[in-house]
């Protein structure tokens, strides 16, 4: 294996090139996904056949919390990925632990909203669009799922193989994840949240 | 309904019988040739493991092949049962299961298919690679090609087909109307194969993108490799949308949401919205491969260089973006109003003006040259004016005041194919025969094919051009039957003789591989048609690492000009070359998905469970997997080249 | 320890953060539909951007050209289908 | 070549066909939106055929004067770039046919989606709606329902109002005009006008299961005195529409023609507010308020002739 060393650890193969733009690319198909699920959601708001309307059970708070702890987890990650380029493993590792804490306890806070939509009577079978709703939250929830699995696994990895051009390949890749999810769920608090309870 | 009631056919016949049995036995056939010629560890360890681009392509094509005749015995069915007025060879449960399953499994398990095996087996060649980005990812995405196809396709032993037509539209599609598993075939073997279309587009995205030859600059690229990127692109933006509609579609029916619902909010319309906003780029991803193999073959055969290359490359962008602006074309008649009808009409006449001037290119790139009538030729040839006929006829579909009159007749089917028989059938064929000898060592018998082509091309026209006419006085699409005073029998008489003709040339063409395999000569060179890329600098047959050099480029057609002008292709030394390993886990995570889909289709949860625990297990297992694969030394490279190179 | 926290990713949090409280204008103020909407968009896409540039170092690498290309892309399909379903699914009734 | 000769007589042959012997239904029009639709489908097939006919010509020409055989042995076809100023005139023509045919589309699609002009009378609103696999056809004016069949008069544009209690249909007169969805959630409307007597046949063109083929139906477009004795007729002979009698209607399946005293609209109406939106409420409203001045004005006819 060819190793350039001009370039970070991540960058250094020509595979691990190609797995970065790679998943850059399949980045662009979930912004298609997405994208589809906004279309459809913009479609079905107002759909709300004898359920609850998005004003009647959105709530600020615990949207401002999620927003915020993952905010923070992005920025978390972007410091992970900054410290892995310096080649300090255990901060790394301490700052991609934190990432995926403040990731579990968005989904915490996540759970907590499902509920409280649930017992104010909008399930997913109620109407259109509490099926939207669901689904388009439930989709970035289960990325954030996925990712908390994935990012245990890289950490593993690292502890037990340290910073090789693989390791940091896939962690790389994981931090651009992580950021994207972010990014997703930017626009879910504003044309969600924020536009159904304006 | 009784737990085991769901797995019965709804409506058995002698025709479902057979065909059942004729599964069971062709599996035991296979089962047994393999265990009695002790062919299963050649079989395992050459094929289902394998992760070079060359043989995923030719398994590709061999179940587009494969899928062509299961849909096009669905389309002889079909003709043969609205040959004559009042029929009653099928009844309308039987037809509307047919025509669902003949356009599903031609576009997606078909079309899509026979795309990816030349894609697959071309592009690395083409762009001087030795393999794909992601070999591995490559194989993953033919064995969920693979499965997905399986799922479908027993479905008719197994609880029944879809029968809501292959744009499956809510709610004709929701549990209310179609209480059958069939539709829940529909949405999981989809979706699946989609998945694996959606990574393949990434993959090769990656390597157009990534592993050219030092040299070959974007607009150095053969004209296919262009339309290769292209239609992934198109691939990775469109098939999300696919994947969100169906798995909306699922929930419907098996989660009792409402989506495309009548009530509670739902919105049946946003369904057929959905599934046109991954359904127009996906005509597209199914042509513009086509254009591709055209530009080769044609440049080819009239021994001159491509028309205008510039300005097929912009008209192929063009067209990509173009395609997602405008699908409300295919729904123009659901009462959104005359403004945004205008809108969606003009968007859709202006993809004329691109494909135009591709025709025109074309037709130039024939002037001045020395046309050879090959028989990659003649499809290539015969393309120009039948598809510019369909094309034309999509030029009036597209004028939304005429649509209202078009729109669900015969006149649409008759363009529809009239664009995708010549546009992608006609181009599968001709890359099939041209590259064929790449691919098997040996030339298709050249007189054989010519005698298919006349029979295709000719059974293309009769089949279809009365369906415009029929379609003009009045006849629906997707009708079982109709009565004498409706004067369609004349018409659909003469479809029927066509589509007969249509057969012939296939069996033809299957009747020319066996010939050829049994008698063409095998000591062919390795640049048979005297073509112009890069391809044609390998050896026949083609060694595991495609290139022993990696070819330096200079001009979108290098090769020629190793030929002509004594350009220096191969300027390196022989190095030892890096190669992946095969690998078991692309067609186990495969029937993984398998399971995982025919569990979903009838709700068996825990199996759903487990399954999808096993599919994310497997990837842990790749994630931890140590395989860096393997180098082959200078030695066996050097012993591989003495025989056909033209090194 | 300061090496650890540059100063570019603190920006771009504290820019998150700013752009996030700015948003939230739209739900503590009463404003139009149209001044509510615009703000909405402005700070979402400019979020978008810090968490591109700031913190996926999109513009790093050799294939910055085909990152944006295809960023680009997935917008223009995004935005296609959100406004073309929009108007042939609700406003083209009106 | 032998394919281009093919092509051409099959050209030939359907262009007689369409333009002779027995009139295609779609390019025989009955009313001016038809006509329109059929003036608009002409224009484009001569377009087309103009474009279809310089491709065929050109390519045989080509494929003719430079096929191998007849070149010599040791010709070496020239390289050639592509030509800048060809290529934008094949780049142009198409942008100039695009923008005729458009303007064309704009025009007509309007024309069509509005009520036909030159009739001095208010358009006969009619709600159309389909059941697996029937048509339900309702007078709310003259208070009268059908099954399967229409009675419309000349001198008046029709103004159907389509739903469905079932999949998507689609509603199709070809010779008065061109489809329209019926859906189960919203009322789309169609403006129709038959000018010549006669009877016409119309169908579902949307696919909606088992029964599809046969979900057909009969326009009698007749003279205003033929179509007011009909009214009457029917409102003295004919049976009243129970809630009950419309319930065994829905059943899927098929049904002859029958007629009816009465509207389901009263017992079932038809879905209202699709987009939730305050407009289209506003819109229903009004739907809702020429339905009911309608009622009154048949009222005091009715008490006219009383």
């Amino acid at each position: 294996m060819k190793i350039d060393q001009t370039l970070p650890l991540e960058y250094s193969t020509e595979q691990n090139r190609l797995n970065i733009l790679g998943f850059w690319i399949f980045l662009g198909a979930e912004i298609a996904l997405f994208g589809t699920l906004f279309a459809s959601y913009f479609t079905l708001v107002n759909r709300t056949g004898s359920g609850p309307t998005a004003a009647e059970i959105f709530e600020i708070m615990p949207v401002i919390i999620e927003t915020v702890l993952l905010l923070i987890s992005s920025f978390t990650i972007g410091l992970g990925i900054h410290a892995m380029r310096l080649g300090r493993k255990r901060a790394m590792l301490i700052f991609f632990g934190s990432t995926l804490l403040l990731g579990l306890s968005f989904l915490a806070v996540e759970i907590y909203d499902f509920i409280v939509y649930i017992h104010e009577g909008a399930t997913l079978q109620t109407s259109g669009f509490t099926a939207i709703l669901f689904t388009l939250l439930g989709t970035h929830g289960a990325h954030i799922i996925f990712g908390l699995f994935w990012g245990l696994l890289i950490m593993y990895q690292i502890i037990k193989n340290g910073l090789t051009p693989e390791t940091t390949n896939k962690a790389f890749i994981f931090s651009l994840y992580w950021h994207f999810l972010d990014v997703i769920w930017i626009f879910i608090f504003s044309f969600v949240f924020l536009k159904g309870m304006m | 309904m009784n737990f085991f009631d769901r797995f019965a056919v709804p409506n058995p016949s002698i025709t479902i019988y057979a065909s059942m049995i004729a599964i069971a036995l062709t599996v035991i056939a296979i089962i047994a040739g393999l265990t009695y010629f002790k062919k299963w560890q050649y079989v395992w360890s050459e094929w289902l493991t394998t992760v070079d681009h060359k043989r995923i392509g030719i398994m590709y094509l061999i179940s587009a092949l494969i899928m062509l005749f299961r849909g096009g015995a669905d389309a002889i069915m079909m003709r043969a049962q609205t040959a004559v007025p009042d029929n009653t060879l099928l009844g309308a449960k039987e037809y509307n299961e047919i025509f669902t399953t003949h356009g599903v499994v031609m576009i997606i398990f078909m079309a899509m298919a026979f795309i990816m095996a030349l894609m697959n087996f071309a592009i690395p060649l083409q762009i001087g690679a030795r393999d794909v980005a992601f070999p591995r990812l490559n194989a993953l995405s033919y064995w969920l090609y693979f499965f997905g196809a399986m799922l479908f396709n027993i479905s008719f032993v197994i609880g029944g087909s879809p029968d809501s037509g292959w744009s499956s539209y809510f709610p004709l599609a929701g549990t209310d109307f179609s209480q059958s598993v069939g539709t829940n075939y529909y949405m999981l073997a989809l979706q699946i194969s989609g998945l694996g279309t959606l990574l393949t587009g990434i993959n090769f995205i990656t390597t157009i993108l990534k592993m050219r030859a030092p040299g070959m600059t974007l607009m150095k690229m053969p004209m296919f490799v262009w339309s290769a990127l292209v239609t992934n692109f198109i691939i990775v933006f469109a098939f999300p949308v696919l994947t969100v509609a169906l798995a909306m579609g699922t929930m419907d029916r098996l989660f009792g949401t409402n989506f495309f619902t009548t009530e509670n909010g739902g919105m049946d319309m946003l369904w057929a919205n959905l599934f046109w906003v991954w359904g127009h780029p996906e005509v597209y991803i199914l042509i513009l491969p086509a254009f591709g193999i055209y530009s080769e073959i044609i440049s080819t055969f009239a021994r001159r260089n491509l028309y205008g290359y510039k300005s097929m490359v912009i008209s192929m962008v063009a067209i990509s973006l173009l395609s997602f602006l405008v699908w409300v074309h295919h729904f123009f008649t659901m009462g959104q109003g005359a403004l945004v009808n205008s809108i969606f009409s003009v968007t859709t006449m202006v993809i004329a003006v691109p494909t135009g001037i591709k025709i025109f290119n074309w037709l130039f790139t024939l002037r001045k040259g020395k046309i050879e009538f090959t028989v990659p030729m003649l499809y290539t040839l015969g393309f120009i004016p039948i598809f510019t006929i369909g094309g034309v006829t999509g030029v009036m579909l597209a004028m939304a005041s005429a649509d209202y009159q078009y729109h669900n007749t015969m006149f649409l089917v008759a363009h529809f194919h009239l664009v995708i028989i010549p546009g992608v059938v006609f181009a599968m064929i001709a890359g099939l025969t041209y590259w064929w000898p790449k691919m098997f060592g040996f030339m298709l018998n050249e007189r054989i094919g010519k005698w298919a082509f006349w029979f295709i091309a000719i059974g293309v026209c009769v089949t279809f051009f009365p369906m415009f006419i029929s379609g003009l006085n009045g006849q629906a699409r997707r009708m079982y039957t109709y009565s004498e005073s409706t004067g369609f029998g004349i018409w659909n008489m003469i479809s029927f003789v066509g589509a007969l003709g249509l057969l012939v040339g296939f069996i033809l063409i299957v009747y020319n591989i066996y010939y050829s395999t049994r008698y063409s000569p095998r000591n062919i060179p390795g640049d048979p048609w005297d073509a112009r890329s890069l391809e044609w600098a390998t050896p026949t047959p083609v060694p595991e690492y495609n290139f022993a050099v990696i070819p330096h480029v200079d001009s979108s057609e290098a090769f020629w000009d190793y030929k002509k002008k004594g350009y220096q292709l191969f300027r390196d030394p022989v190095q030892s070359i890096h190669m992946p390993n095969n690998s078991g886990l692309p067609i186990i995570i495969g029937a993984g998905f398998f399971v995982w889909g025919f569990a979903f289709v009838f709700g068996i949860w825990p199996v759903v469970i487990l399954s999808t625990l096993f599919i994310f297990g497997c990837l842990a297992y790749r994630s931890l997997e140590k395989d860096h694969g393997h180098y082959i030394p200078v030695s066996d490279i050097e012993i591989d080249e003495q025989g056909g190179s033209v090194q | 320890m300061r090496a650890l926290f540059p100063l570019k990713q603190v920006m771009g949090l504290i820019c998150s953060l700013t752009l996030t409280a700015a948003a939230l204008t739209v739900y503590f103020f009463d404003l139009s539909f149209e001044a509510g909407s615009s703000v909405l968009l402005i700070t979402a896409f400019l979020q978008a951007i810090i968490q591109l540039t700031v913190f996926m170092h999109a513009g790093e690498g050799e294939d910055k050209k085909i990152i944006y290309t295809g960023i680009y892309y997935g917008a223009f399909v995004a935005l296609v289908t959100v406004f073309g379903s929009l108007l042939a699914l609700v406003w083209g009734y009106y | 070549m032998n394919l281009r000769r093919i092509m051409m007589v099959l050209i030939f042959a359907c262009t007689t066909i369409l333009a002779g012997c027995q009139p295609l239904k779609v390019l025989d029009p009955k009313g001016p939106q038809a006509r329109t639709t059929a003036n608009v489908i002409w224009i484009s097939i001569g377009t087309m055929a103009v474009v279809v006919l310089v491709v065929i010509a050109m390519f045989a020409y080509l494929i003719i004067k430079y096929r191998a055989s007849k070149q010599e042995e040791d010709y070496e076809p020239p390289h050639i770039e592509g030509s800048l100023k060809l290529e934008l005139i094949w780049t142009a023509i198409p942008v100039v046919i695009v923008a005729f045919l458009s303007v064309v589309t704009i025009i007509s699609t309007f024309k069509v989606e509005d009520v036909p002009e030159g009739y001095s009378k208010e358009p006969l609103v009619i709600y159309a709606s389909s059941s697996n696999w029937k048509w339900h056809f309702s007078y709310p004016n003259e208070d009268i329902e059908t099954v399967n069949y229409l009675y419309i008069p000349t001198d008046r544009p029709v103004q159907f109002k389509l739903y469905s209690y079932g999949p998507i249909s689609s509603f199709w007169i070809p010779q008065l005009g061109g489809q329209k969805y019926a859906m189960a959630d919203m009322v789309n409307t169609l403006n129709l006008a038959a000018d010549v007597p006669g009877e016409y046949s119309g169908r579902n063109a949307n696919f909606t299961g088992e029964g599809f083929a046969e979900q057909t139906f009969s326009v009698n477009a007749v003279s205003p005195q033929e179509y007011t004795d009909w009214v009457e007729e029917v409102k003295t002979t004919a049976d009243v529409l129970t809630k009950e009698k419309f319930g065994e209607l829905l059943q899927p399946g098929h049904l002859g023609q029958s007629t009816f005293k009465g509207t389901h609209l009263t017992f079932s109406p038809p879905p209202e507010n699709h987009q939730m939106g305050e407009k289209s409420t506003e819109k229903m409203d009004t739907d809702m308020n020429e339905m009911n001045m309608g009622d009154m004005e048949d009222m005091d006819h009715s008490n006219m002739s009383q």
